[in-house]
This record gives C-alpha cells, sequence and structure tokens, in this order.
C-alpha cells in the first residue's frame, strides 16, 4: 500500500516537472530535482540512469511541444554522449577523460549544488539583523561637535561612472540623429504623397508633421523634402515648378510616373 | 514561537530583566513601565523588572534612566566627551563631485583637463578641493607634457572608504554592463570605448552591441 | 577640555570598561579595537576591556558580539520576539539572489563564472547590483587569471545582518570544505589554461578565510 502510494506520488512528480519545464532554473536544477527519484544519497547516485531520466524528460517535453531553451537541448547532447561513453567499452585510441570521470564529475557538481542550496537555506534561518536581534534603537544625541561626512557609496561610483561613460559613447550620436530628416524618409513619404497630388501644390505642404516648430528640425525636413523631390523628377515621377527665383517652389505628380 | 509565552507561569525575575533591559535597548523612543509591561508576557512583574535593572546599570558607562514618564537607557553623563566623535553629519555627495571621484579613480593619474574632456563640462575648483578635503583624492606627479598639469590621485582613504583592496579592481565597462549598473541600451554604430584595463572590452563590446 | 585625557596615569580598569561600554552603546554599527582604542585616553588597554565587558554582558538581555574585526551591542537573539514593533521589513530575496550570497560566501573570493558555473545559469542583471546594494557583498581583488576578472567577496554587514563573527563562521563551513565541495574541481578533459585558473583559486580563497 505504501509502494502504491509511493508511485502514484512519483507519477505526480513526473507530471509535474512536464507541466513546470519553465520553472526550472537550468539543466542542472532540472538534473538535480530528477536526481531526487533515485531516493540515494547524491554520492551514491547512478549517473547512467540519471542521463536516462533526463533524456526521457526532453523526449516527452518535445513531445508535447514544449519549448526547450538551448542550453537544455545542449546538456542533452552531453549527456547522450556521456551515456554512449558509460555503455561502450573503452576505446584504446581515444584519448581524453573516461566516461566514470565525467560522470563522476557530474555527480560531484549536482552535490555542490545541492550542497550551496543547503548552505544557502540555513544562512537564511539564521538570526537576522533587525528580525531576530536588535540594534540600538535610539541615536545618542551628544550635540558637542559636528562632523560633515560625505555619503557615497561604491554604486554610487560605479553608476556615476557608468553614466558618464554611455553619455560619452552614445549620446551624441543619439542626438544628433533626432534632429535630422533623413533623405530616405523624406522619399519615402514623397513617393506616397504624389498619386494623391495630380495638382501644383507647394513643396512646404509635404513637410512631415512636428518638424516645422524649430528652426533646426524644419530646415533639415526642408531641405531632405527638397532633395528628394530633385531625385523623383530626375526619375520622371514629379513636375517641378517655380515662377521665379526664391519663388515657393511647386510640385506634381506625374500621370502613370509611379510606375516607371 | 517560544514557550515562554504559552507557559503559565510568569518568566524568572532574571529573565524579566533581561526582557526588559533588550526592549529598552531596542525601542527608539522611552517607554512608560505601562508600556514595558504590555509587551512582557502575563504576570510579569515591570516596575519590579525596572527597579533590578536600574540596580545592575547603577556606576556603569549606561545607565537607566527615567525620561518624562518613560524610562530609557542612556551613556553615563561623565562621559558625554567620548561621543564627540558620534556627532555625524551626513550629506550626499554631489553629483559633480562624484563623477569627478570616478573618474580620477578609473583614469588615475587624471588631469583637471582629462576629467573636464569626460564629463564634457569645467570642473568647478571648489569640486577638486572637497574631494581632497575629505582625503579621498591627492596629487599625483606633475604630468610631463606641456605646462606640466597637475594630476590627481586616489588615496588609501578612499579605496578604504569605498572597500576596495585597489582601484584596479573596479570593474570596467563590461561588467558594470553585466552587472546591470548601465541602464543604458548601447545604440548601434557606436564607438567601442578604450579602455585601458579591460583589454578584452573592445572586443565583447562589439557583439554585445547587436545581441539585442 | 576633559580631566581625563589629561590625566598622565590610565584610568583604571574598571573605568576603561565604562568608557568602552559607553562608546559602544552609542554606536549602531560595529567598531573595531583599534577604532576604540584611538577614542580611550593614552594608556588604555581596549583588546582587555572589551573582553571584560563581553564576560559582563554574557546571558544579558543584551549582548556584547563580534562582527568581523568590529564589536557591537545587539539585543540576545532568543528576545527578538519581544521587539515586534522594531522589526525592520525584510527585503524579500530571491532564490537566484539567496544562492548567489551564499555562494559568494562560501567560496569567497567568487567570480561571476565561478557563481555560474555552481548555480547552472546565467546571473541574472540585477542579482549581484542587488546583493552590492544591500552591502551584503563587496569587491574584492581582481583575480590573476586571463582577464583579470572582477571578484566579490562578503562584508562586515553581511557577518553583522546574519550575526557571524566572521566568514570562519559560516554554517556547515568545515563539513562543506572536509567533503571537498568547496573546491574548483576542472571539468575532466578542461584545457590546461582553465585548470590553472582552478588550481590558483582554491588555494586562494581558502587561506584568505584563515588569514586572519
Amino acid at each position: 500500500m505504501n509502494d502504491d502510494w509511493d508511485s502514484v506520488a512519483e507519477r505526480r512528480a513526473a507530471e509535474a516537472l512536464i507541466v513546470d519545464v519553465d520553472g526550472f532554473e537550468g539543466p542542472l536544477d532540472l538534473l538535480l530535482t530528477l536526481s531526487r527519484s533515485q531516493k540515494v544519497d547524491l554520492r551514491r547516485i547512478s549517473v547512467l540512469q540519471l542521463a536516462e531520466q533526463y533524456l526521457h524528460f526532453i523526449e516527452q517535453a518535445r513531445a508535447l511541444r514544449i519549448e526547450l531553451a538551448a542550453d537544455y537541448l545542449v546538456m542533452a547532447a552531453w549527456l547522450a554522449f556521456l551515456k554512449s561513453r558509460l555503455l561502450l567499452p573503452p576505446d584504446p585510441t581515444e584519448d581524453g577523460p573516461s566516461g566514470e570521470d565525467l560522470a563522476a564529475h557530474l555527480a560531484w557538481q549536482l552535490e555542490r549544488l545541492q550542497a550551496m542550496r543547503d548552505a544557502a537555506a540555513r544562512l537564511m534561518a539564521r538570526d537576522q539583523k533587525g528580525r531576530d536581534f536588535f540594534v540600538r534603537g535610539q541615536p545618542e544625541s551628544v550635540a558637542v561637535t559636528r562632523r560633515t561626512e560625505m555619503r557615497a557609496n561604491l554604486l554610487d561610483l560605479m553608476r556615476a561612472y557608468a553614466r558618464l561613460r554611455t553619455r560619452d559613447e552614445f549620446r551624441p550620436y543619439a542626438f544628433d540623429r533626432s534632429d535630422i530628416y533623413a533623405l530616405e524618409a523624406a522619399l519615402e513619404r514623397l513617393s506616397q504623397l504624389l498619386p494623391v497630388t495630380r495638382d501644383w501644390a507647394d513643396l512646404a505642404r509635404f513637410l512631415p508633421e512636428g518638424w516645422d516648430s524649430a528652426p533646426d528640425r524644419r530646415r533639415s525636413a526642408k531641405a531632405s523634402t527638397f532633395a528628394a523631390s530633385l531625385e523623383l523628377a530626375k526619375q520622371g515621377r514629379v513636375d517641378l515648378r517655380q515662377s521665379e527665383a526664391f519663388a515657393p517652389l511647386h510640385l506634381r505628380g506625374r500621370e502613370g510616373g509611379a510606375d516607371g | 514561537m517560544d514557550s515562554a509565552r504559552a507557559d503559565l507561569t510568569a518568566p524568572s525575575l532574571a529573565d524579566q530583566e533581561r526582557m526588559v533591559e533588550a526592549i529598552l535597548f531596542a525601542c527608539e523612543h522611552p517607554l512608560s513601565s505601562a508600556e514595558i509591561a504590555a509587551r512582557l508576557p502575563q504576570g510579569c512583574d515591570a516596575p519590579e523588572a525596572l527597579a533590578r535593572l536600574r540596580q545592575q546599570y547603577t556606576g556603569r558607562g549606561v545607565n537607566l534612566v527615567r525620561v518624562g514618564d518613560g524610562y530609557a537607557l542612556r551613556t553615563a553623563p561623565d562621559l558625554g566627551w567620548l561621543m564627540q566623535a558620534e556627532r555625524v553629519e551626513q550629506r550626499k555627495l554631489s553629483r559633480a563631485a562624484i563623477e569627478t571621484l570616478a573618474i580620477i579613480a578609473y583614469h588615475q593619474p587624471a588631469t583637471r583637463a582629462e576629467i573636464e574632456e569626460i564629463r564634457g563640462v569645467a570642473v568647478s575648483r571648489g569640486t577638486v578641493d572637497l574631494l581632497l578635503e575629505l582625503g579621498w583624492v591627492r596629487l599625483g606627479r606633475r604630468r610631463q607634457t606641456p605646462g606640466r598639469p597637475v594630476t590627481f590621485v586616489v588615496t588609501d582613504a578612499f579605496l578604504d572608504h569605498f572597500g576596495l583592496e585597489s582601484a584596479r579592481d573596479l570593474p570596467g565597462l563590461q561588467e558594470l554592463r553585466a552587472a546591470g549598473l548601465l541602464d543604458n541600451r548601447p545604440m548601434p554604430g557606436a564607438t567601442a570605448s578604450e579602455e585601458d584595463d579591460a583589454t578584452d572590452a573592445p572586443v565583447r563590446g562589439q557583439s554585445e552591441l547587436f545581441e539585442d
């Protein structure tokens, strides 16, 4: 009866593993969880059996079309390799570590991870300041001398430096871009507007929205739009007209010009 | 959680004294006898425990004193002169100062002109003076270039304050980024930084630029 | 300014004890024996006064505890339940942060790569940042291996928070070391250069813990 209960619990655990694939912190965490089903000391774990469990798990996850991160698949490939090394008699011509050495190392890694988790739990279970023991609650009110102490910690220092260096690296570039209307953008905008511009229209009307407030931005937008109109005239897609020098420039889409 | 509370018998007087001692030590303000009694387990005698504790601290460096209708632990009045150094006002270092300090720490020995070039603004005399005064920065060797400008380096007091063993232990740009200290997303096409201390920085920098 | 300081004869040991008691009582953070000595009059024996004071506070509601190089007065841990009102809201740490902290504490000095090796996953952005911000972790010496990676060590504030006298008193440290679980074993067949790092690392790590 006890066995029955165990097997039910085990099957439940196995199902939980499948559903909770995202809950693992990487392949090592998954391996450690799987290793618990062997119910032995981690030092006596069967790595071969563990490799099979892992590969089985990966297969099931794939069958259920669960997306697995690359590192899970890398581990699967490595464990498949390890499995073959453990099962086949050693090839004397091949150098490199034996399957047993690799298996022992993996077992040790799992034991170490488990040990660190236990250590972390023991650490957090200790008496903690502000929870189990306390510092003096009342600051001493002695007003004899005053000294100003500048407060700055390492994090402030590193953040300040990081702020400076990122500004150096990137900000001028970003700044320049924001006020420049690229020729490509002007070409694209004009091309889109031409099919609906069969009558003469002032070039100024084609400037993009939000670019006519600041003088710098307006100049950039005007220049690019003008250059784009010249380019389109060269391609025969637009007609340009100007009544006299410095008069407003007018343009008009050409019939059928858009195709050729 | 604790047997003392669940127990129907009151703690011993010695234990009550310990409890009152801990409560008074940790509390931010003086507590009245009634307030102390309210914190103690059932059946305790707060006035008696207070009297014993007061006796215990008589003639010591710390005394149990009455403050209004409350009780508090205070350093003995005759030892006030020992506490002078405790009167410390903390002020946050200005942004200009912390940036200047960071540049000196990362680029030492650094001249004023170099600091200004990296910060992009003039460094006021007061900023460097403050850092000198704090003992975090000192004058280094003069640079052997025209004008022989003064250089600045960080001091042992700086290392001590920031818990560093040497200025070379400061993390490089890439490490700062890996630690999540660089929030700004790098823009594609930005030039790799010229870092003296991390030779692999530009290479890793490039790959990181195109990662996301 | 004060008679005790001007006096050429040192105060009695009982008086020295009172002074140390007052100094520690007034200060929230631990003070080293040297810091205490610097504030005592000439001719005082700070270590002796500290030893006597520690004896004095044994078994009391407030204890004199050692924290790294420092000493501090703290309430007895068994009375924590009395201080509900003083309880500080503890920041909830993620599992990753707790494990990273433990790895740094037990393996210090530890590099980011070593932490990732042990946990089997990348150290997420902000995890180390958070530990630095809490003041529980600081930068150690750079590892003298290719790339000269930054290392992390735990701070006195960490020891203070967890009531540890030193990093040697971490729970289970001896057993973990005896079981070889704090070694830095390279993967069999790893390249020579990696092994060089590995053989360098544990020796420094262990010796640093036992240095003082």
